[in-house]
């Protein structure tokens, strides 16, 4: 069973149509980034495979939920799929570790020590040990970055979906966040990944998706797809990002 | 015109003033306490409520806004007998008191919930807590720490306000030194003293509401203010 | 200041209290009206001056006369001797009596039926005075209110036992609301009423009684009486 | 003498709120320009000037306003000034609304982003330039829900005036009440007539919040 | 004489020496690009030239003005150096237009036309005529950008300043920007940058400064610095950042 399931998906915002019939399959362990210009419907399909959006038409099955509007469902899903977002998002009044074991302890009703514990461990796992009782706004944007991260570890998830999470990052702090996720990679954690880091998609990804005007334009194994696009867009694409 | 300033006679009194000074006190944090918790109960209800519940809250909050006090205080007095609810003065203006915050502070709590950035909600969703965690757990305190000083001066205002309770018998402070005044006729001196109590009270107030702040909200430096309209009573 | 100071100027500011009828009232038009308005233009009549009628609240009495706002006040003021440590007062122009209101069924006729009870009284007056002086006695638990409506209305809704107030404001009010369950139970007191200067006014005190003296022997004072309070005027005490 | 409330006791109240309003906007004009000037001098370079005015602030809003106006109208009086009655109401409530208008409008000064500050000094404006051009147009759009907001709780509290002879619409209602013993009749057109000055005021906050904030970058 | 003259400054917040004795020099026409690590100082130095902070001792020369921290001597300077930030900081409630035109005319005087002249001339100059009476909000980051650019060049300064003018964009919008500032340097102003585009510093920039803690720490020809690195400071610098 593939990990993700995407298929025929069509999604508008009123009138102006993002997604036009995307499919797209993920199996389980791979690691696939996503690229293309502004606009191409990029976090949209993301935020469609954790059921943030709704879409009009087709279908979308992740790790054996299929996305389905109910509260019910989508929290199921939610379990099960982890999100990191390109503004971090933490919660400004809670500590690191009060962050990471929120969810664990709330929604799935994990005990607080265990919760601790796993906090402790996905923190390590970013690098952040030391950091457990500080609060967001005293760490540098890619330390809460890499919260984020461990904050959607902490739920287990079976695939992490990434958008853009270092793009309002200095050149130096992506590299710590770019680390942590060749970790996971390596790991063999399934992910799908939004972004502009050419050089990182390149050398972490298994497949790149090259997304264009709300559809896969293009896609394959990542180095191969780099170093001969096969569309014009690609091509065009690839060598604006590289200058 | 040569006046002779005479406290003694009004200092006499202070045992009746003290009396005054503690109902105040009482009727003001006993509101403050009682008020904010029905307000983040009716925020609570227009994030997340059927929407017709959020209607009513809406209506509530308008209807209590844009009324005076004094008439919301006569009919829980004069008026809730007539329906079999009966209520001592006191009791009466701490309901009045209370009713009265919860609209202002529905209101400005409104503000602050309003002001949380979407992403925040976004991360809860993802994160897979239900609606009502994430305005437990994401929401209410951020949003209650940047309307912090807003909900502090309305605070500060009820206690101002609650001089219009003496109307009903309450021997609040105010009530406490009218009494005095028309015993002995010494007025400026019976409204110096009760102007410098008030001061004191509310400058207490204040102080100590940007203690709680602190104390409660660690990082409501690090959150960035809101402006909320509308923050007299 | 004196009487010739006022004539001298041409213009006498006189302080009425409104919201207490039928002593002080205002018309729709929102003119004073009623015995103390009456009083009010009679003393006018004998300055020979042009009256401006100040409308007064309870609590401003005091400070518009002694921030000299007005020459003096024709404003239902008890003389207590606690008062008269601050003001002057003139001998009583008008008189009501006290008295104690309660529903038909109540059992009270003396002081102490009233035990334990709630009472109601218009906190700026002199009755509330009296009430304090026996609130030890007999455990009275006092009500003070703001005005003589709300003490009304505060014996209508059942929010106190009983009401302590002027006969003639709560005979007024149960006439208004056509009332017909509440009574008055007992007279206790005859509360006197007088003009109020200040301190240094003596010549205008020593004045102003001579003209009360004198109304109440030619028969203006009593008719005043009869328009407001519906009965010829009753003997006035004098100090 | 009134009897009971009836058509022309309701004129009676209707009266009365003209000077509900009259005082509401000549209070609320007054205490604009004091209001303004206090802002300012919060957000001065002057560390003295900055103090006297949170001390104004926080004791203005400190004090009952009915203390206020009756310590200035008689109290002033007793020391020799005699204010009419309009100006000392026009007075106090001004100094009350312009503590509350000061503390309204630095949030909003202080809500345009400091950048603007620098944006604009680097272009080598003056501060009062930097006030006039860049920052107060921008201030002001952020101001106007608050401030519409304030205007509706001093309408309501403008009844504090009666203290020096103003029968403006809560003290005429307590009138009538008092001479009527109708207190339901009275005090709910009193609550009605409120109502409809507040509420479309309450309305327009509202939606000048809607409006006014977009419009704003980053 | 030269354009920028910068002698042994020390700038200091609190008790953080930020700045702990920076000599530069700068030639009428020179492009100087500015590197260097996050905290190094870049922006502190940028803004210590046209005055926006205060420093503790040292001295700055600027077209012939001593920077001096009266309101006076600022304003004088502060209409020959232009600069432009990375967070844009257009004015939200006037259009393009009015943006451009506003400092010349309150500040130096220059009657509405010959401002409105001069307006669309730099306007033209970074290729938006058509957004004349636009408002920045409905404009896109690279283009409101432009527009900050436009708007310090309406002054017609003799030294334009650059902070990282660039890195709140997306790759694609950050190729018009810079596309404006050669065109800039090409025409002969005199120009400082503090830039992560090493790209952009090499191809552009006649010198190159690298600052490390507070100093700086190497400077030369770009090409030089980029290719042959003194310190192992700058060698680990440049590998990072390239990677
Ligand atoms: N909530 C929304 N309402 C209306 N339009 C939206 C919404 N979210 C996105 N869009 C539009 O959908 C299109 C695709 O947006 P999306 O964010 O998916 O692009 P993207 O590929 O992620 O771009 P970027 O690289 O800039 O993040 C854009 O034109 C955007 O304006
Ligand atoms: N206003 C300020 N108050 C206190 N410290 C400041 C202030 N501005 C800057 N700093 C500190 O000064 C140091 C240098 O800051 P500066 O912004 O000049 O660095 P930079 O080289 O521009 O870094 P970046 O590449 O992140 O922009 C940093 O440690 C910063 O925290
Ligand atoms: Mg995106
Ligand atoms: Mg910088």
């Amino acid at each position: 069973m593939s990990a993700v399931h995407i298929e025929n998906v069509h999604k508008s915002f009123g009138k102006l149509e993002v997604l036009k019939g995307v499919s797209l399959t993920v199996e389980a362990g791979q690691v696939v980034a996503i690229i293309g210009r502004s606009g191409s419907g990029k976090s949209t399909l993301l935020r469609c495979i954790n059921g943030l959006e709704t879409i009009q038409s087709g279908r979308i099955e992740v790790v054996g939920h299929t996305v389905t509007y109910t509260d019910e469902k989508l929290r199921a899903l939610r379990k099960d799929v982890g999100i990191v977002f390109q503004s971090y998002n933490l919660f400004p009044h809670l500590t690191v570790g009060q962050n990471i074991m929120l969810a664990p302890r709330i929604t799935k009703g994990v005990p607080k020590e265990e919760a601790r514990a796993q906090a402790e461990k996905v923190l390590a796992q970013v690098g952040l040990s030391e950091k457990f009782d500080v609060y967001p706004d005293n760490l540098s944007g890619g330390q809460q970055q890499r919260v984020a991260i461990a904050r959607s570890l902490a739920m287990q998830p079976k695939v992490m979906l990434f958008d853009e999470v270092t793009s309002a990052l200095d050149p130096e702090l992506t590299g710590e966040v770019l680390l942590v996720m060749e970790e996971l990679a390596r790991g063999g954690m399934t992910m799908l990944l939004v972004t502009h880091e050419m050089n990182f998609a390149r050398s972490v990804a298994d497949f790149t998706v090259f997304m264009h005007q709300g559809k896969v334009w293009e896609m394959g194994p990542s180095e191969e797809l780099f170093s001969h696009p096969k569309t014009p867009e690609l091509a065009a694409f690839v060598k604006s990002t590289l200058k | 015109m040569q006046y002779q300033f005479q406290f003694n006679s009004v200092l006499a009194e202070s045992g009746f003033i003290m009396q005054g000074i503690l109902l105040t006190i009482y009727l003001s944090i006993g509101s403050i306490i009682l008020g904010s918790i029905i307000a983040i109960l009716f925020s609570a209800l227009r994030a997340n409520g059927p929407r017709w519940v959020g209607g009513l809250v809406d209506v509530y909050v308008e209807l209590l806004r844009n009324t005076p006090f004094l008439v919301q205080l006569f009919i829980i007095f004069f008026g809730l007998p007539s329906i079999g609810i009966r209520l001592t003065a006191d009791q009466a203006a701490l309901l009045a008191m209370t009713l009265n915050l919860a609209a202002y502070s529905t209101e400005i709590i409104r503000a602050g919930v309003d002001s949380i950035h979407r992403s925040q909600i976004e991360a809860g969703l993802s994160l897979a807590m239900t609606k009502r965690q994430i305005f437990q757990h994401v929401i209410i305190v951020p949003a209650i720490a940047k309307v912090w000083p807003a909900l502090s001066s309305q605070f500060v205002l009820m206690l101002l306000a609650s001089s219009i309770c003496s109307f009903i018998s309450v021997q609040e402070l105010s009530g406490v030194t009218a009494i005095i005044e028309q015993r002995t006729f010494r007025s400026f001196e019976s409204y110096i003293v009760a102007t410098l109590l008030y001061l004191v009270l509310a400058l207490t107030l204040k102080v100590g509401l940007l203690g709680l702040g602190r104390l409660i909200f660690p990082r409501v430096s690090g959150l960035s203010r809101v402006q909320v309209k509308g923050e007299a009573a | 200041q004196t009487v010739q100071d006022i004539v001298k100027r041409g213009k006498a500011r006189i302080g009425v209290l409104i919201g207490a009828p039928p002593y002080g009232s205002v018309d729709a038009q929102g003119n004073a009206v009623g015995y103390d308005a009456d009083v009010t233009a009679i003393v006018g009549k004998y300055l020979g001056v042009p009256v401006e009628v100040v409308q007064l609240t309870p609590p401003s009495r005091i400070p518009a006369l002694e921030s000299g706002k007005v020459d003096f006040l024709i404003a239902t003021l008890a003389p207590t001797p606690e008062r008269a440590k601050s003001v002057l007062f003139t001998i009583p122009y008008s008189i009501f009596q006290p008295g104690i209101y309660a529903h038909k069924n109540a059992n009270i006729t003396k002081w102490e039926d009233l035990k334990g009870k709630k009472v109601g009284v218009n906190r700026g007056s002199s009755v509330e005075h009296e009430l304090t002086s026996r609130e030890k006695d007999l455990n009275l638990q006092i009500m003070r209110f703001e005005d003589d409506a709300t003490v009304m209305m505060a014996l209508f809704t059942g929010q106190v036992d009983a009401i302590a107030g002027p006969d003639a404001q709560a005979n007024a009010a149960m006439k208004a609301r056509n009332v017909t369950d509440y009574e008055q139970k007992f007279i206790f007191a005859r509360q006197p009423n007088s003009m109020t200067v200040r301190k240094d006014q003596t010549d205008l005190r020593d004045w102003l009684n001579n003209v009360i003296y004198y109304i109440k022997l030619n028969g203006e004072l009593d008719a005043v009486s009869r328009k407001w309070v519906g009965s010829p005027l009753p003997e006035l005490p004098v100090f | 003498m009134i009897e009971s409330f009836g058509w022309p006791e309701f004129m009676f109240l209707v009266r009365a709120t003209g000077w509900t309003l009259v005082l509401t906007v000549v209070a609320f004009l007054f205490g604009s320009i004091v209001g303004g000037a206090f802002a300012i001098m919060r957000l001065a370079q002057s560390r003295i000037l900055r103090n006297v005015a949170s001390v104004y602030i926080l004791v203005i809003q400190s004090v009952p306003v009915l203390m206020v106006l009756f310590l200035s109208y008689y109290g002033l009086s007793l020391a020799g000034f005699d204010i009419p009655p309009l100006i000392a109401a026009s007075l106090s409530l001004g100094i009350y609304v312009s503590a509350y208008l000061a503390e309204i409008w630095r949030g909003s000064i202080e809500a345009v982003p400091f950048q603007q500050w620098e944006a604009s000094s680097s272009l080598a404006m003056t501060r009062g330039q930097q006030y006039r051009y860049v920052i107060l147009p921008q201030a002001l759009r952020i101001s106007v829900p608050p401030t519409v907001g304030f205007l509706v709780q001093l309408v309501k509290n403008t009844s504090i005036v009666s203290v020096v002879g103003f029968v403006d619409l809560a003290r005429a209602g307590q009138l009538i009440n008092n001479a009527t013993f109708q207190p339901f009749q009275v005090f709910g057109s009193v609550a009605v007539i409120y109502f409809l000055i507040c509420f479309p005021l309450s309305r327009l906050s509202k939606h000048l919040e809607k409006v006014l904030h977009v419009g704003r970058t980053h």
